[in-house]
């Protein structure tokens, strides 16, 4: 069970000979992800960790008509064309773990996957996982047991850290989805907010923001408007940052007044979120609203 | 990255966007030499790139030759919000009619550029969308088929004026173009000749596209800090912020959490420092040095969740920085995941206490720096 | 009754102050069509036959919501820029009746109006008619008389001249289309004889097809693959044209050996769709179907 | 319209498509100065628009000065079916090791432009297209993203080959920027040094987008003929073939269908001829001149379904044409709908028989021209 990726799903890696692709090509096949093929222009006929590398996704695809969703560990300036090819080549699920890609091509190609029915997860992001087998992305496996909280965030290293404590207090994932760090990103709190609401295996969703953008505040608008929902627990990171100033994400910025963490948890907590002051509140409060 | 106004300008010229008549001058001389190109009254601008210069008296106007020396002497050298001004615009005061807005900006919500047009201009865009939402329209455009005609004919029905045509496709030409963030007019003025001019021009480029921008793809950001300058180098992110705490971390939203937990036990955030992920011990080994040598930060906090990263590589950074630069500060650890036993063990050999819980050692690190 | 259109429909004009606008709208009106608004540019206030004149569709439809199509009399240069507004406006049908639209432009307004769920009719088309009273289009109204025979074509007095034998023969018209003589239109012959399959109100089809293109191959091969069908009865206009030549049409060109009538022809019969050698052969070929 | 190889050619130069070495000539002196600039063996090729002028001896290959000559001389003012010779382009003969295929086409089906590459160039590629499909590779180009690097890597594999990105951009650039129905390379010549060289160039311009393709709005097709050009010139639509019945109609279908029907009952159409919607008397007129005008036409048949076009007005052209060039033809009309009585009267008082039903009116003209 979980959302958007499970047993069924078969995956290509685009960028599989690179450092990273290899890197954790060997841990998702650990974890026991389908990994069915991998692409790299002018490596056919290589193979990373026992996967068979391609020159072209439609060659891949031919070989391997069961594949269903690409993981993209292409450098930045190429994200865009290979995103287009496993788009024409009809796939419907992408995730884009490469960080740094420009905002113009994202906004087209985020575009462009919609018309086609194709889901984008990234780009910026740590991926997905539905445990106990089945991450498509760079989480430390370890981390990351079966159960029934939902998670998303926007943040990679923090949502380990909220697996990490969820871990700890003996509470398991359905599924986890960094949606990245970028202004511009393919699926938002709400799009997988509506999955987990579908999804039986979910009985309580964490919901981690960031300052930057107004995707929480558009959450909570959206959340109060629903007759049937499931319990959020949000957490925000930024309390602390000043104003005009990158922090590490692309998307994490407060500027002109707009994006401030103040914003974000006084809003989640308007419409009835519970908010989470430290990581470690998280899995408290999360068995407060499950006792209920 | 934010361009300076001049720079914006070059690019408004180049899109063909109306302008008043402006020049740049790198100093006095330059100004001096080269404002007769210009008809009194003239506006002085200091060229910076942190907001609100004109409340900080960096933007004065000269009806004569004599005001016009005394402001630019002024303005040049000038320190506004710690950014030091080293070039003035002048340019012709217009005769304004009425004062308008209109931007384009990448839209978070519908991932579309978004034309924002404002009927009232001069003024902070965000007050008006809060006081007066009505005095403001909003205009999606689809990426794949860019600024159309009636788009233009609504937004000059909506600020009741005729020839905005090629502001507008200006505007998005330089929009695409140069991968802009946001291009904005603000104000734009209605002349009392009814003609439309840009009085200002801003325009903020996205940094990933930098790479394949040839125009800006070398310039340093003059908006960082010494430090900020030095940490782009060695390739992680590092923002300056007040306070007397150094945090490192890996991952932007593990490092932001990171001071935060800090600023909530009491203690002050010195700044923001994301090694990134899978760093080696040379980038923690930079990442740690440059808090090191900053007086100022009297206690480091280095947070780290090993996933590609490796803890025992992180300690290795830690140990390196240690006996190179000597340690005149208090220094917390958190550290799990990855050969973490191993990187616990070789910071043990140097005495420093490593905690498994970040809410743990942020607390720690809070008493060691204000209450010995 | 019929497809696409309906006493249901409430109609916009763009470009409804030029001279076939204006003329066209007096003829709408008058079979019965339900016209609310009409846009020129610049012309804000006017009416045309009583139908008040916008200068944006936007205002148009903000002063009527009911609006959901829009029949274009647009000059060719400025109809790409009349169908993004249609769409952005949220108009869900446009039909073109504009003639010599650059190929260029259509195949990027229609691949754009199908990313929005806007289906357009055109360009270069005679409309489409649904008797007795709703008419978007450009016909002689008095051909047209209500029945259970569906009518597709890529031609416009030749629909007329089918019409014209149809009433004579005492067989009336469930909907009429006219789909457009340009190589690149938004409508083709499967898509309506999809909408005719569904309709309660057409018996049999009449499809009316000419040289240039495969579109009648590819439709007969569709039929062939259907298990539920309802009865067509073919004819194909160009019989005698030569090769490489334009007939009128900018879609209506023998090139490199394709679409010749005699390979529509012999594909029509092929799949047992039966083929009027003259036009006075459809109502008795009609005839025979419907009595079988 | 179809472009010239030699204008084609000038395309891909600006386009950057590599090409054999070449010039063009408008007579025999000029190739004669400028042929040195090439080195032998060079192809002779004379610039027609009708295909197949290679069976016809429009294209030759000369070894030396003295075989030049004489191709030159031999192909400038040659007459290749029915379309004089004006200009022969001069080419330098590439070493060539296999000939492929290359080009974009508007393609109806998926209303995209659509790439077509083959194994197999220098032929027909229908025929390549019928008889070996697996030798053709089609992608589908989305007007929105254009030619991705993935399609050429796709063509590339497809055609073992390395180095089309340029030329398939190339072509694109083409296709788009001057509106093509058609780009084509055929061949397309892998040399014996393993470069791809266009050793033809064919271009297909979408007439409805000249009005803004400043290079070629004033451009005459010399494609058409005398007649074709007058009847541009009036606005009607005219294509010349070669039977002794003229015809005339209003709309593309119809008169189409009035071409059949002459050709069903026996009879050879001269022509096709479309007034268009709403034709008046002048435009009758016109179009019935040209028809009138030529000897080898026997018999006119005039069929209209009027709706926006009138009756009586057609009417009124036909009887200025007969008052003003005389009537040595038999006419039929055929001529229903808008104002159909007035019309029909009208005629009657010149003796013109009008009928209701174009079946019959098509049998009584091939009647009159050939059992008479």
């Amino acid at each position: 069970m979980g959302i958007i990726v499970n047993s069924n799903t078969r995956v290509l890696i685009q960028g599989i000979t690179g450092k990273q692709g290899s890197f954790h090509t060997k841990f998702m096949l650990e974890y026991g992800t389908q990994i069915l093929a991998g692409v790299t222009p002018g490596k056919k006929g290589e193979k990373v960790h026992g996967v068979p590398v391609f020159n072209t996704v439609h060659e891949a695809v031919e070989a391997f008509p069961e594949i269903n969703s690409s993981l993209m560990f292409v450098p930045a300036p190429y994200v865009a064309d290979a995103v287009y090819e496993a788009i024409d080549s009809g796939i419907k699920l992408i995730v884009i773990i490469s960080e740094r890609v420009p905002i113009h091509d994202s906004i087209q190609f985020i575009n462009y996957a919609k018309q086609k029915n194709c889901l984008v997860i990234g780009p910026n992001c740590p991926g997905i996982i539905t445990p106990p087998s089945t991450k498509l992305g760079i989480m430390p496996n370890h981390l990351f047991k079966a159960g029934n909280i939902g998670l998303v965030s926007r943040s990679g290293t923090l949502t380990y850290e909220i697996a990490y404590k969820l871990l700890k207090n003996s509470l398991g994932i359905s599924t986890a989805v960094g949606i990245g760090g970028d202004p511009i990103i393919g699926t938002d709190f709400i799009e997988i907010y509506d999955y987990f609401l579908k999804d039986k295996s979910t009985s309580a969703v964490v919901l981690v923001g960031e300052i930057g953008g107004d995707m929480e505040e558009r959450f909570s608008d959206f959340y109060n408007s629903l007759k049937n929902k499931k319990p959020v627990v949000a957490f925000v990171a930024g309390r602390s940052a000043p104003e005009g100033k990158r922090m590490g994400h692309a998307g994490a910025i407060i500027s002109m007044g707009m994006g401030s963490a103040k914003s974000k948890v006084e809003k989640f907590k308007e419409v009835g979120i519970p908010v989470a002051d430290r990581p470690d509140e998280i899995p408290i409060l999360l068995k407060s609203l499950l006792n209920k | 990255m934010k361009l300076y106004e001049y720079e914006a300008r070059d690019l408004f010229d180049e899109a063909k966007i109306p302008l008043n008549k402006w020049i740049v001058a790198k100093n006095y001389d330059e100004a001096m030499n080269n404002y007769k190109l210009l008809k009194f009254p003239i506006v002085v601008k200091a060229q910076v790139l942190v907001g609100g210069r004109g409340k900080a008296g960096g933007v004065k106007i000269a009806n004569n030759e004599e005001e016009l020396k005394m402001h630019v002497k002024n303005i040049l050298g000038m320190n506004i919000k710690g950014e030091k001004v080293n070039s003035v615009i002048l340019a012709e005061a217009a005769q304004i009619k009425k004062e308008l807005y209109i931007s384009i900006i990448v839209d978070r919500n519908s991932r579309s550029p978004l034309i924002l047009a404002s009927k009232e201009g001069g003024v902070d865009i965000e007050e008006v969308a809060k006081k007066d939402p009505h005095k403001i329209m909003k205009i999606k455009i689809d990426p794949f088929i860019g600024v159309r005609d009636y788009m233009v004919r609504r937004v000059e029905s909506f600020l009741s004026i005729s020839n905005i045509n090629s502001i507008l496709k200006g505007l998005y030409f330089t929009f695409k173009n140069y991968e802009c963030e946001l291009v904005e007019i603000n104000p734009l003025a209605l002349t009392d000749n009814d003609e439309l001019v840009a009085i200002d021009a801003k325009i903020v480029i996205d940094d990933s596209a930098l790479f394949r921008l040839n125009k800006f793809k070398n310039r340093i950001s003059s908006e960082l800090s010494y430090y900020e300058n030095i940490a782009r180098k060695y390739g992680f992110s590092y923002v300056e912020q007040e306070g007397d705490i150094g945090i490192i971390g890996n991952g932007a939203g593990l490092t932001m959490t990171t001071m935060d937990l800090v600023q909530y036990y009491g203690g002050r955030p010195a700044n923001f420092l994301d090694i990134g992920g899978g760093a080696d011990a040379e980038i923690v080994y930079n990442a740690l040095s440059i808090l090191l040598e900053q007086d100022r930060i009297k206690g480091i906090f280095i947070n780290i969740l090993g996933g590609i990263t490796r803890c025992d590589e992180v300690a290795a950074g830690i140990i390196k920085a240690i006996k190179n630069k000597g340690v005149n500060k208090n220094i917390v650890v958190r550290m799990i995941g990855t050969n973490e036993e191993m990187g616990k063990k070789m910071l043990k050999e140097y005495n420093i206490d490593v905690f498994d819980e970040m809410e743990v050692a942020a607390k720690e690190i809070v008493n060691l720096v204000y209450k010995n």
